[in-house]
């Protein structure tokens, strides 16, 4: 990438956070998260549509499809501030979505869904802890977050070598919610009826997963950054043995170690996204950086959030502190789009040999 | 009365295990969270009329007067059965210490009223202020006439909505050392002044409380034992019952729990696993090795050292390492609020959430940590 | 087991202890251990006497032939006491020759070996971090430890369902010689000639092997237990910063969970020896145990022993610290009679699955 | 003279690389100990043919005169390609201090003898008191006309037998705090009364030594900058080289050893091997995202954090958790002092041996933390 198109990335990036922050303040609004959680639909459909308006459902949809265009530097960029927010919008889902009815060119259902007006949800897992789209036409679709706000369901078919994209509506589907640790919930659908909107690759529909993937290690990474810059706060002012605990060297040094892990998953993360946006880059090149980060996200940010609550304490494990609600983010973020281990196959898999 | 003494450890092990395995509900085996009175009252019924209430106790008070080596074997069945605990401060805090410290009068009257499940104690030890620091507590107890006027807040009161009592540490001197000035006091949850404030837990469930005393008003002859050693008496009493904390219990259902998510999830035959889940078995019975080496000693009639410290701290940290790992192998259903399926064994969220505060309460593990480096192994400052 | 019979094993054991810290004391004879290492034979043959005339040679031997008949709760005893002393007379290698040979009735060989006025080495191993005999016959038998102080090689030949004994001369055997860290040897040797002295089960074979397993663990444990007491005593006087390190709660915490290893680590070992001491015990029982403590002894001796040299800082990384002997010992033992990761394949095979 | 910096990366990173491959001598690839002067002396000789003995300092003082980002790029490329350490003290530390702080006679004296590898110079801070706590040194210059008279101890001094001069941190004042009272003095080793002893390390390696003064008389102009400002220039100096103790270069080659290794134990198609070698491989590629971030910072002409800490930290344990992997698959041959099978890339227990310093030296690992902690987290205390 030329010092120039670095430049503008860099600045979009810097715009979006700043975009971000109007909707989804990083240490604020924990009381809209609170009001939402373990209600129905689990999300605000008024923000979803702010989403819209903003352009972050279609940021990486091509502009002349209605999207804004912007490269994965900038979603996941945007995705770690949602993080961070505890934003229960479904952003990675519908971008996933978005991307999908993009390549495919089903203009109608797209437009509706970048501009917020609707929730799109991707209906492609059939198996628990799984990366691959099976595409079986009467299985299950499992794992569909916050099913009870969306208007249409996109169902993958096995079609040869590729997928035909079925787009059935939320109205009449046989769809059952269980509800998640942070408030949410995973609907099941048993795939029925529905229009064919267009057809993918399975090297598309990969590539649009892995997009995910790395969408969810940033949403991950804003998680624990923001549960770690609680934990500071509070080990700064919390006063035991007439200290105040972050004092004690014990804990200084956990600190430090969470801190490292942080600026390791940053760094996975953000190197990914670089390679996402370098046209040159090889997919196994990219699938490797996408399944390392996804991985490191999952791990540091189930650490991260653990070592959080134990270093709240008692209070830790109220429900009322609001550092549980990071926790529960993370618990119900780490598996979403491949365990930790599932994407370090990926990575042995696809990444040749180190040199040395 | 029987001599339970008397009887071989082989016999007595016995009689409790028939005694569960035929009176036991089953719907009570293994609950997820802490019972309230109320869920488990039906087993205290059952125990009630066999006389088990109090094992520790003397025969003479109504208990079942066992040495420490079959309170152990008692306990031991009780877990490896899935036994729940009901509230029982009454009987394994308060009672002990009445029977050590207290009046005549105060046992003739506590004491049968514990044994009836007529009273049901909670623990005021800790504060919002004090957790790890526990001495440096801050509710207050003045003396007016024949009675204490109580102001403070205490916190984490286990299933304080289900109690009628409570025995709480109480500041009567801001004079002095931290740790002196700390008395002892029973006090009436019915008594004007007093609020009970469930507070949710990380499981979503009520367990602890906040208790506010607000000028309430305690007679004088609730005080037990001497005025301002209320902290020496409480630490006289953290006795064998210490071991507990670190009981395997624990790890081993949690063990089993992951084995059978594993299969569920179809990942239990692979060698990354496998490796993995080996060296949790490995873990946990070296722990159970060590718990052993723990329980002679008090099978010996000896007091436990500051060493016991090592039990909580690595079971609870073996009792986190294995629902992580389920966690990690759960896949999205790592991420349900409820059982899979409705099957209340797999549970990986339910099971990761319960571990976590093994590390916090009863003395964290850097709270364990550090008692270990000064008492045990010495080392300065 | 009777709670005469227990006292009397307790007895045995603390006797053991008072008799090894004649010959071997915990804390001191550094200086012998360092004049002997990376020389030939790596151990002192005067020593080797003493330890045959205190029966140690013999511990497990039954007493009507010549043996002290003791149980594996005082030769881990002894072991351990040796492992905390560095002794490097081979004493858990010489102890399985005596088994074998007792076993196989081989009188006079065992008599010499049990009386310290000779060293005899079992050649059983033909592949590195292997716990089985394949007995072939040409095959070299590796990491013969001290190996140029041996008088003789006891050499299983498979034969059939279990073994022939060959008692191979050391002088003219083909043997080939490499240092190890701990200053010491592992001989490499062509087996060729010698004379059959009897006959063993396999199941002799492997329970022999299981007690030099469960020796070596003990070996280990006292390695870890004297480098964590001198590390302890450097932690109270090293002055830094104005204060001796052991008042830093970093170091204070990180020396409590090297405790807690290091108490696993006993008490694994010795429920493992009194389960050997348990006639009733059953033999899967026994063997899970064994592989439990030599799995939990090799990685809590290096992690204690590893820890033991970052907790002395720069000192510890010089070869004139005592406190790198222990280290190397470590290195040596840990994949002695089995690594870490075999014993923890056997004891998943042995143990059948936790009840809960 | 060339002027690198006008080149572009790539054809600098090029030109390097021609450089090591035509006329680097293959024996001296990847030692497994630093080299002593004499071990390396036939490769400087080629580095000061080609002018590039001192790639930071100024063209005018014979230096490449290169800006960090291309020195990043030679490190790199010498790294990449196993190019030996040679003694470098006096181009790395010394030269840039005396550019920056010295006198022109001191320059004029001293820079010209280190590009001709006429003077060999070592590095004397630490002292058996003061290792983590540096500030604490206690080797004391006392001003005796045109003398300073210094008597005390170094140790951990590098490849000290080799050197012929040595610049130190001596004590000039003992008033006051401790970091302040400490000044910079170049000291002839072969004045009398200096005496070096070399520290066998755990490798059995005389890389360190202990330097003894004995009422050495040091020429009053071997003071660089001010009396009593020693500490703050040194700390000055502590520049962008402080991200090579970061470098991914030490875990890189040794996980390549770590496989070849698995290769030959013939466990690396196995699951459970697989599983932790691709942990540690992600692990070495998130590290070197890592440090790639401080170079951009670098590039960019900004001076590097604090928080560079995080790298030396996290490189250091990496780098011991391979070699740890490599102990345990090796087998008994972990136990061996010397490479298996006389090939030196099959050595897990030099490898292991040689990764247990890099958590001790250039600011041990609990340093590292106290850092973090401190200047980048702004935790109390």
């Amino acid at each position: 990438m030329s010092a120039m198109l670095e430049d503008e990335r860099d600045d979009a990036i810097r715009m979006i956070r700043d975009s971000a922050a109007g909707i989804a303040p990083r240490g604020g609004d924990r009381k809209r998260i609170r009001a939402l959680r373990f209600q129905s639909p689990g999300f605000d459909p008024a923000v979803w549509r702010q989403m819209g308006e903003q352009g972050w459902i279609g940021l990486r949809v091509p502009e002349e499809q209605g999207g804004a265009g912007l490269g994965m530097g900038a979603f996941c960029a945007l995705a770690e501030e949602l993080g961070a927010a505890l934003a229960p919008e479904p952003l990675v889902h519908g971008a996933l979505s978005a991307r999908l009815l993009a390549e495919a060119g089903a203009t109608g259902p797209l437009e509706r869904l970048v501009a917020g007006e609707a929730l799109v949800l991707t209906a492609w897992q059939e198996r628990a802890g799984s990366f691959d789209v099976p595409g079986t036409p009467e299985a299950p679709r499992l794992f569909l977050p916050m099913a009870d706000g969306a208007q249409s369901f996109l169902v993958p078919l096995r079609q040869g070598e590729g997928f035909s994209l079925i787009l059935q509506p939320a109205e009449g589907a046989d769809l059952t919610l269980e509800p998640t640790q942070d408030g949410g919930s995973f609907g099941t659908l048993r795939p029925r009826g529905g229009e064919t909107v267009g057809t993918l690759s399975a090297a598309q529909m990969e590539a649009a997963l892995e997009e995910a993937a790395l969408g969810t290690a940033a949403l991950l990474l804003g998680v624990m950054d923001q549960a770690f810059a609680m934990t500071l706060d509070y080990l700064r002012t919390r006063q035991q043995f007439g200290k105040p605990i972050g004092s004690f060297q014990a804990l200084q040094h956990r600190a430090a170690d969470l801190k490292v892990q942080i600026a390791l998953g940053r760094a996975s993360v953000e190197s990914a996204a670089m390679l996402c946006d370098r046209a040159d880059a090889p997919a196994a090149q990219r699938r490797a950086a996408i399944a390392r980060a996804k991985a490191r996200a999952a791990d540091a940010a189930l650490l991260v959030t653990r070592q959080a609550i134990q270093l709240h304490g008692g209070i830790g494990y109220t429900d009322e502190a609001d550092i549980g609600l990071y926790l529960r983010r993370a618990m119900v973020l780490a598996n979403q789009f491949g365990t930790a281990a599932l994407h370090r196959r990926r990575f042995a898999a696809a990444q040749p040999e180190v040199e040395a | 009365m029987t001599d339970y003494n008397a009887m071989t450890d082989e016999d007595f092990r016995a009689e409790v295990r028939r005694f569960v395995e035929s009176e036991y509900p089953a719907h009570l085996r293994n609950p997820p969270h802490r019972l309230h009175w109320q869920e488990g009252e039906e087993w205290f019924r059952i125990v009630q009329k066999k006389g088990w209430v109090a094992p520790g106790w003397p025969q003479e008070l109504g208990g079942m007067g066992l040495d420490a080596s079959k309170q152990i074997i008692l306990i031991e069945e009780y877990e490896r059965y899935g036994v729940a605990r009901l509230p029982d401060h009454g009987v394994i805090m308060l009672g002990p210490l009445l029977i050590r410290f207290g009046t005549e009068a105060q046992r003739a009257r506590f004491l049968p009223r514990i044994l009836a499940g007529e009273d049901i104690w909670c623990q005021g030890y800790s504060e919002p202020g004090a957790g790890s620091d526990l001495a440096s507590l801050r509710t207050e107890a003045v003396l007016e006439g024949d009675h204490y006027v109580v102001n403070g807040q205490k916190i984490w009161t286990t299933l304080a909505t289900d109690a009628n009592w409570i025995f709480c540490l109480v500041r009567t001197d801001k004079s002095g050392k931290k740790q002196e000035g700390i008395s002892f006091l029973l006090i009436d949850m019915k008594s004007p002044g007093v609020t009970v404030r469930p507070i949710i837990n990380l499981g979503l469930h009520d367990e602890f409380c906040e208790v506010f005393f607000d000028n309430v008003q305690v007679p004088r002859e609730n005080l037990v034992g001497e005025p301002n050693k209320g902290w020496s008496m409480a630490k006289a009493l953290l006795g064998f019952e210490r071991i507990f904390l670190g009981s395997p219990r624990q790890s081993a259902y949690a063990l089993s729990r992951l084995r059978m998510l594993a299969e569920r999830m179809g990942v239990y035959d692979e060698p990354e696993f496998q490796e993995r889940y080996t060296k949790l078995r490995c873990d946990l019975e070296d722990h159970k090795a060590l718990y052993e080496t723990f329980v002679a000693v008090l099978r010996r009639g000896e007091p436990l050292g500051a060493d016991v410290s090592m039990l909580k701290l690595h079971q609870s940290d073996l009792f986190q390492r294995i629902t992580e790992l389920m966690l990690e192998i759960g896949g999205e259903n790592a991420g349900l609020l409820k059982p899979m399926e409705g099957n209340r064994d797999l549970h990986p969220s339910g099971q990761f959430i319960e571990a976590r505060p093994t590390t916090i309460y009863g003395g964290s593990s850097e709270i364990q940590r550090g008692i270990l480096a000064k008492a045990v192994l010495e080392l300065p400052g």
